[in-house]
């Protein structure tokens, strides 16, 4: 902060006044500044303001070598790490030609899926929240570190789990996993009550989330909204069905859809969806044992590995929306350029200012937190 | 988790410290000692990754508040603040901030192995590499990320440390604030300004040493707008001024 | 009941530091339940202690001006004072000297006190929580208000001391609970607003405003507070007590007949998010209103 | 020549001092003592009897006599001690006919409570009616406005009132107070004179919906003027409705007066009337942005909680209500005293501009902290007392839907005042008034001693009830049951008492104790304004970080539709009427004779006088 | 997977673009920059292409260009589109698509504050990320982050007390502190 900035000049004769929402602040979600210029208790405007998580990734990435980069990726996103992973390997196969074994096609959306159980329930959490219930904060979050456990059980991370790399995935399930998994997706879905007592179905909260940060599908289509955001406007949209990648095409799921397009209608479809990964979970639990064969495909010296000439899009569907990585090479020991589209970055950034304009003070967290916004992906 | 040696020169030996003055205010700086290591706001600013694993250490699973330790909304609540991961350079302005207005005794933890030298993004223009040349850091809590178990044990150990009345870094903030105001403007420019009066503060807290001020604070007194409390001022005049 | 002036004056120290402890078990009892609900150990049993002790003990203070020193000042202070209005068995105090609408007057004195103190914190984060507690506080002292009509008119007195009389000399059947049930019902609305917890923690509300009020409190400023918070929950569940549930025979009546009014607000609190404010005000509005009003209808026509 | 005699001189004399001498400051001054020697005749009178003036004059038969009386001398204690301390105030006003109207204002309103019959309180009603057009002519443009509004609805408050004279002459033959005890009349007679006498005289008294006037007339104009009036003026309105009920219609004939059959009479009438006026115009003040015009919409209101005082006509209601005008007219003195003084430093009293002068107009707030106190009725100001005393009142008699209604309007009442308090001193100080002064001493002292007056008959009540029981014993009620720290209420329905020394000592002992633990935790220190949380960002100066337009916007997002129903429909119906009656008289104009014309404007007079 | 047949025409109708099928689903365009734009009206009028995915910037310095790549999606036609546009690297200005579509507003922001590239016409060019930083734009290829964070920051002490005690007594690692990267500053 500059020392002109003590300078005082007349104040404005406004009616309005500003409140920064962050970066210090339990209303917002990670890292991250929403300014916001309220009259009485309107919101006259709001603007976002990112960077306080920025590290430069994508400059960091053409640095380091290709397999090097692995370690870097999942910290773009800290409460679904997962998926970056499995889009950076899997671009990384297509520049390659790469064919990855379908065991580790496998496991990996075994890993994308409860990567998204434990991103959902966060998200309850978060939301109640800002609605000022803590208890599903504090019960989704223990929860949660139950699939942690998991993670950390076949990957040897709890959050960040570098499961992946260009080829396959590094390790095979250890023994009994796929019975504790089912055991935990028993106990999940007993939980689901539980919640939905406290949560789903709780009039207090119903009151506050309908009609909040309402948006239409058209104006959804327009600001680019993904993922359960989109879907919580009633369009079926999800990169698994519409761009199938890895086996999804092989498995048995719905995109559950809301009407409301409101706060309501974004926590309903990921409850939904969190029921939705557990019934694909339960598949990869059944066909795993049955599919055999290398868990990695073989790749060349990994400490001189000259990936040829090319780029890649990579297009998956994260817990928050659609996730592209493009990808470029000139054939050398590092990429050329990396770009990360996070679905956060329309969401945090330009829905959210749509947003929170014309909305109430009290409205102004929920709606950052139910569109589950996602700030290091914005600043990656 | 391990514990960096921090370049904080506690001013006075704690042991000396411990054993002036009568029986009575013994046993009353340990009662306040005592009470004030078993009772930890932490101030809740997500910095970095690492405070995806603050969720699991505050909530059931590992339950902070058994501890006492409990996340408080703005830097004037808190005691902790807990740097959770790389500080990027916008960040670090906040969080310096942030410590600033915090009242002391105040602990700095820094979580992640970011904190320490900048971990895996070492190369990054845009994080710092080193905190505690910006603030002193009471504990460090190495890797990526720690795990719950090792916040809680961390913290555990800033609780000893304030039992037996060694956590006075947040003294070394006032007595050598030319030392870290000289790493802030190198890294912010030369006009960097809080509004925060620290001098003033280790002057009114009888913390001000020969290194409090230096040829950094000679510099922020060349750009600095100064920033005086609003005294109550009765500045009566009989001037029959009429409107 | 005519007493000394020594002794009264012992009272009146007593009963203030009896609040104080009694309200400390009453914040521990209320985070321990919290936690149990949700599946946590909870904090030790000293923890309130041990807060306020380090609170003020701080050694860097900040202050906004002498006005945010004497907000504080005003807030402990005014609830000292109305615990010495407020009669607990073997104690009256001042109570008869004072009666409920001055209590309840003397009760607004800290919530004054605290507004002053926020309001020179310049801060409107502090600003919109005062602003939205006066508006709870609009919206739960008017069921409360019939709720003191009822009691006025069913006890034939506004003062504590002979209600409390008239309820014991009665055993049960003459509780206010059982006179007047609906009154009872509204008042426990009206409880659950004037503790502030949710749904109608309007104006702590952490993900809006920053907890509001205690955005710019550091130290013995919010020492100063959770002082107040111990006092705000002993005395509003004591007052609920004496209206409605006969006072207490004894102090082992009067704890467990005050824990356990306590109980309800608190578990109300960790099931609910908190309301909008309007929303708080039109719930506030329409039903313990209603309630209230019906019970008045009731006691009308007995 | 007695006591009186020689007030109402000096009275007459200050009028003429004041129009000779008024221009230089020392001119002032001696103007200041000349109340402060009105004041001290007026103790030389003795408030427990009734004493009579030796001047009176005989018009058409009648002698005029002025005379005094319990409730005459608590009015005119008021009046004086408002006079003396706008006079203070006004020491550095050059403009002469404030102080000339300020003076005229203070005669007129001691010969109207001087009054000894019905032609004479008409007289001098005209006189204080007029009088006070003087002190609400010193503003700006806006305040010329106020004033014409002002007397259209004086002239027709003052027609009606004239209207219910005639009638009682015409049905007595006599005009002295006794002629209506002494013929009694027929109850709709009875109920045609409460219209007239109770309506005319509640212009003054801004009941509803007679109130859209006041708040722009008495705020908008000079300071000491605006101390004045509100202080005041208004409560001879009051004054004239109590003599009414205690001549004309007492409240037991108003309680047989069924406007709806064996439900709802004339008095039950009034006391929603009373009710109304407490809540309406209290809310209307909560969503008012001028300092000044909060304050005087505040006036209204407290009018209410009189009125409702003396329609419960019991020993504490009553003493509640006459209580409230004392109280009051010390702490809305208070208040426009520290109002004007910002606006005396700063310019203006938009609320939206202004903010955190506590730093620099120390004293002026510490007036307004002891004012809003007093007047959102918390211990240990005396407003409190009053309001106490007026619920009690409510209670004993059963008026829980009243009483509620009262509390609303308190409620209402600490949130505006709150609100004015928070938006001018406290918050964030703009930058634009970093170098602003405190008020000077003519203005900070007189502001200083009301403050001490205010906590003083907040402490001990005594002090203040001892006059309201002489009041009160003058209109033929028990007085009530007072001590120096409280009352007394054995024989009332609901009992309970109030010692307000010991809740003070009490009070005070609990900020003792706070104190010491406070002090006891460590030092603190001032920070500067813009070290202030901001969510981790950087305050600069240039931020508006400060909250305070629409200030309850929660609470307006419910009760904002609410304000529609306010009573400027019925202001506007009257104009259209007029407007409507003005054009058929043009025309008659064009068409017919002169004499026809004459007569219809007299009509529509009358007309608009009875509605 | 074959090219849905209306899109043959509508590709057919522009000249000067380069089509390729890379992949499944996957569609590289080059288009000359002049036209860039009438090809994405093209696409989202008359090929349902409504969700611009993301617009990514590459520096190719030895060619003094920034290639400049829309990815659009159709789920009419299941295809995403790459459109690949070359500009040149100095002064490094283009035409904003905002008009066409919203989401183009945050890309041609970040794409401006991370390689100074100006775009003509969108509503917002203000720095969003890097709003407190001073330097050249941080991902162009010239700037070499390495040697500003070596000029701004230090590292941490790697050689504590204790470790020089081991030294002294002749333990330790064998290579020498001042070659190590990290002790480099802490030794300065």
């Amino acid at each position: 902060m500059r020392a002109e900035n003590y300078e005082p000049k007349q104040h404005p004769p406004s009616h309005e006044y500003e409140l920064n929402f962050g970066p210090n602040h339990p209303g917002i979600e990670g890292n991250y500044a929403l300014k916001v210029k309220l009259h009485g208790d309107t919101v006259v405007s709001a603007r976002a303001d990112a960077g306080y998580l920025h590290r430069g990734f994508e400059k960091l990435m053409e640095q380091r070598l290709w397999i090097q980069n692995i370690a870097l990726v999942p910290r773009i996103c800290v409460p679904d790490p997962s998926p970056m992973e499995v889009a950076y390997s899997m671009a990384v196969e297509q520049l390659c030609g790469l064919d990855v074994p379908e065991r580790a096609q496998w496991l990996r959306v075994m890993q994308l899926e409860m990567s998204r159980i434990t991103a959902h329930l966060f998200y309850f959490g978060g939301h109640a929240a800002t609605t000022g219930m803590y208890n599903p904060m504090f019960w989704g979050v223990a929860d949660r570190d139950l699939v942690l456990d998991l993670f950390e059980e076949l990957t040897g991370g709890r959050v960040y789990c570098i499961y992946n790399m260009p080829g396959g995935v590094r390790r095979d399930i250890p023994e009994g996993f796929l019975d504790r998994l089912s055991r935990l997706l028993d106990y999940l879905e007993s939980r689901l009550p539980e919640y939905d007592n406290l949560f789903f179905t709780n009039h207090v909260l119903i009151n506050r989330a309908k009609g909040t940060g309402q948006m239409s599908q058209h104006q959804a289509l327009e600001w680019a909204v993904t993922g359960p955001n989109l879907r919580a406007t009633g369009l079926q949209c999800d990169v698994r069905r519409d761009d199938p990648y890895l086996v999804y095409d092989e498995l048995e799921f719905d995109i559950p859809v809301e009407q409301g397009g409101d706060a309501l209608a974004r926590t309903l479809v990921r409850r939904s969806e969190l029921q939705q990964s557990i019934r694909i979970l339960r598949q990869i639990i059944q066909r795993l044992p049955s599919i055999k064969g290398p868990i990695r495909a073989p790749i060349p010296n990994p400490l001189a590995w000259n990936v040829p000439a090319g780029e890649a899009y990579v297009r998956l569907e994260s817990s928050k929306g659609e996730l592209g990585w493009y990808v470029v090479s000139n054939g050398g020991q590092k990429p050329y350029r990396v770009h990360v589209r996070g679905p956060s970055s329309m969401h945090a950034v330009q829905v959210l200012e749509n947003l929170a304009k014309g909305s109430r003070l009290e409205d102004v967290a929920q709606i950052m937190f139910s569109l589950d916004a996602c700030p290091p992906e914005v600043d990656r | 988790m391990k514990e960096f040696p921090v370049p904080v020169q506690t001013a006075e030996d704690p042991s000396v410290k411990k054993q002036s003055g009568n029986i009575f205010s013994n046993v009353f700086d340990e009662l306040v000692r005592f009470a004030q290591s078993r009772s930890l706001f932490m101030l809740h600013y997500c910095t970095g990754c690492g405070a995806i694993e603050l969720p699991p250490a505050m909530t059931s699973r590992f339950d902070m508040e058994r501890l006492g330790i409990q996340p408080m909304v703005t830097p004037r609540q808190a005691d902790i603040l807990l740097i959770t991961g790389y500080v990027s350079v916008k960040t670090l302005k906040r969080v310096i901030l942030t410590y600033e207005q915090m009242n002391a005794p105040k602990y700095v933890i820094g979580i992640c192995s970011c904190t320490v030298n900048g971990g895996m993004y070492w190369q990054s223009y845009a994080t710092a590499k080193k905190l505690n040349d910006y603030m002193p850091v009471d504990l460090y809590i190495a890797g990526c990320m720690p795990r719950p178990e090792a916040v809680i044990s961390g913290l555990r150990q800033l609780m000893e440390k304030i039992k037996i009345g060694e956590a006075n870094s947040w003294q070394d903030y006032f007595k050598r604030y030319d030392y870290y105001l000289g790493n802030q403007q190198r890294l912010f420019g030369e006009t960097w300004q809080t509004p925060t009066d620290i001098i003033g503060e280790s002057k009114h807290y009888s913390l001000h040493t020969p290194e409090t001020e230096g040829e950094h604070t000679r510099l922020l007194e060349l750009h600095q707008r100064p920033l005086e409390p609003l005294e109550m001022r009765l500045g009566l005049s009989e001037k029959t001024e009429d409107r | 009941m005519h007493i000394g002036l020594g002794e009264l004056l012992i009272e009146l120290t007593l009963m203030p530091l009896v609040a104080f402890i009694v309200g400390m078990l009453m914040v521990l009892m209320m985070r321990r339940v919290g936690a149990r609900l949700q599946r946590r150990v909870g904090p030790p049993f000293f923890q309130p202690l041990y807060d306020i002790i380090k609170l003020h003990s701080k050694e860097t203070q900040i202050s906004h001006g002498l006005i945010h020193d004497i907000g504080i000042i005003m807030a402990v202070g005014g609830y000292i004072a109305a615990e010495t209005l407020l009669p607990v068995p073997g104690m009256n105090g001042i109570a008869e000297k004072g009666g409920l609408i001055t209590l309840l007057y003397v009760m607004m004195i800290p919530s004054l006190g605290l507004a002053l103190g926020v309001g020179q914190c310049a801060n409107p984060n502090g600003s919109i929580g005062i602003s939205r507690a006066l508006t709870a506080m609009l919206a739960y002292d008017i069921p409360f208000v019939i709720v003191m009509a009822g009691v006025a008119f069913i006890y034939g007195t506004t003062n504590l001391v002979e209600v409390i009389n008239i309820q014991q000399e009665g055993g049960i059947a003459a509780w206010g609970a059982v006179q007047m049930p609906f009154m009872a019902l509204a008042g426990l609305f009206a409880l659950q607003g004037m503790l502030g917890k949710q749904p109608f923690e309007v104006y702590v509300a952490p993900a809006e405003i920053a907890t509001g009020p205690m955005v710019e409190m550091g130290g013995k400023y919010l020492g100063g507070l959770f002082v107040m918070q111990c006092f705000q929950l002993y005395t509003a569940s004591v007052l609920y007590v004496t209206l409605f549930l006969g006072g207490g025979e004894n102090w082992l009546f009067l704890l467990l007949k005050a824990f356990a009014v306590l109980l309800i607000p608190i578990s109300i609190a960790f099931l609910f998010p908190r309301f909008k404010t309007d929303d708080l005000v039109r719930l506030m509005w329409k039903w313990p209103v209603l309630l209230g009003l019906i019970g008045l209808v009731l006691i009308n026509y007995r | 020549m007695n006591a009186l005699d020689l007030l109402l001189l000096t009275s007459l004399g200050t009028v003429l001092f004041s129009v000779v001498f008024s221009a230089s400051l020392t001119g002032r001054m001696l103007l200041t003592m000349l109340y402060a020697v009105q004041t001290v005749i007026l103790f030389q009178i003795d408030a427990g009897t009734e004493m009579v003036s030796s001047f009176g004059f005989e018009i058409f038969n009648h002698a005029l006599g002025l005379s005094f009386n319990g409730l005459s001398w608590f009015f005119a204690l008021i009046t004086l001690g408002s006079a003396f301390f706008a006079a203070w105030y006004g020491l550095n006003q050059q403009q002469k006919l404030l102080h000339v109207g300020l003076s005229a204002n203070v005669f007129s309103m001691l010969v109207l409570l001087s009054a000894g019959d019905f032609l004479s309180l008409f007289i001098a009603w005209e006189l204080v009616s007029w009088s006070g057009v003087l002190l609400m002519v010193l503003g700006k443009q806006e305040s010329l406005v106020a004033t014409l509004k002002y007397i259209t609805y004086a002239i027709a408050g003052g027609m009606a009132v004239f209207a219910g004279i005639i009638l009682i002459y015409s049905w007595t033959g006599s005009l002295a107070f006794n002629a209506v005890t002494e013929n009694p009349l027929s109850l709709s007679q009875y109920g045609t004179l409460a219209i007239l006498l109770i309506g005319g005289f509640s212009v003054k008294m801004a009941l509803l919906p007679f109130h859209l006037w006041q708040a722009e007339a008495y705020a908008l104009t000079s300071g000491p003027a605006s101390v004045f009036l509100g202080a005041i003026s208004a409560r001879m309105g009051l004054f004239a409705i109590v003599i009414t009920m205690m001549h004309v219609v007492d409240l037991k004939t108003l309680d047989s007066i069924f406007l709806i059959p064996e439900l709802f009479t004339f008095r039950d009438f009034l006391i929603w009337v009373a009710a109304l006026s407490i809540i309406l115009p209290t809310y209307t003040a909560l969503r008012q942005n001028d300092a000044r015009l909060l304050l005087a919409w505040h006036g209204i209101g407290q009018g209410g909680y009189m009125m409702l005082g003396l329609l419960m006509y019991d020993q504490m209601g009553s003493a509640g209500g006459l209580l409230h005008v004392f109280n009051y007219a010390s702490c809305q003195a208070i208040l426009f005293m520290s109002v004007f003084s910002i606006l005396h430093r700063t310019g203006t009293t938009n609320l939206n501009q202004l903010g955190g002068l506590v730093a620099r107009m120390p004293l002026s707030f510490l007036a307004m902290l002891v004012g809003i106190i007093g007047l959102a009725g918390l211990p240990p100001m005396n407003g409190f007392v009053s309001k106490w005393l007026v619920y009690r009142s409510l209670l004993s008699d059963g008026m829980a839907i009243v009483f509620l209604a009262s509390v609303i309007g308190t409620l209402g009442t600490i949130l505006s005042v709150y609100k004015l308090m928070h938006n001018s001193f406290l918050g964030q100080l703009r930058v634009e008034h970093e170098h602003v002064k405190e008020a000077p001493w003519s203005m900070t002292v007189p502001m200083m001693l009301l403050a001490i007056i205010i906590f003083i008959t907040g402490v001990m009540p005594g002090i203040s009830l001892e006059l309201v029981a002489n009041a009160q014993s003058a209109i033929g009620l028990t007085p009530v049951d007072y001590h120096l720290g409280g009352v007394v209420s054995a024989n009332s329905a609901i009992s309970g008492d109030l010692d307000m020394i010991w809740v003070v000592l009490v009070l005070f002992s609990g900020f003792g104790i706070a104190a010491i633990l406070f002090l006891s935790a460590g030092k603190s220190r001032r920070v500067h304004q813009l070290d202030n949380y901001a969510g981790g960002h950087f305050l600069n100066a240039n931020n508006q970080y400060q909250y305070s337009d629409n200030f309850y916007a929660g609470l307006m997002h419910i009760i904002k539709p609410w304000y529609r129903y306010s009573f400027k429909w019925f202001e506007g119906a009257v104009v259209s009427f007029v407007n409507l009656a003005a054009v058929f008289s043009r025309s008659f104009f064009n068409q017919a004779h002169m004499l026809i014309w004459m007569l219809v404007v007299v009509t529509t007079v009358m007309a608009v006088a009875i509605i | 997977m074959e090219k849905p047949i209306h899109m043959e025409y509508l590709l057919n109708e522009l000249a000067n673009i380069k089509v390729r099928n890379e992949r499944q689903r996957r569609m590289r365009l080059d288009v000359p920059s002049k036209e860039l734009p009438a090809v994405l009206e093209l696409l989202k009028g008359r090929a349902g292409f409504m969700h611009l995915s993301a617009i990514s910037c590459v520096d190719w310095i030895d060619e003094n260009q920034f290639e400049l790549v829309y990815h659009l999606w159709s789920n009419q036609v299941s295809t995403l589109v790459s459109a690949h546009t070359r500009i040149e690297r100095d002064p490094g200005v283009y035409l904003s698509v905002y008009d066409l579509y919203k989401p183009a507003a945050f890309w041609e922001r970040d794409i401006h504050e991370m390689y100074g590239v100006f775009f003509e016409g969108s509503p917002d060019m203000e720095k969003f990320i890097l709003t407190e930083w001073d330097g050249p734009p941080p991902m162009r290829k010239e700037f070499d982050s390495e040697a500003w964070v070596n000029d701004h920051f230090d590292w941490q002490n790697y050689r504590p007390d204790w470790l020089q005690e081991i030294e002294q007594e002749g333990g330790g690692i064998a290579i020498l502190p001042d070659e190590q990267r990290f002790s480099r500053k802490a030794e300065e």
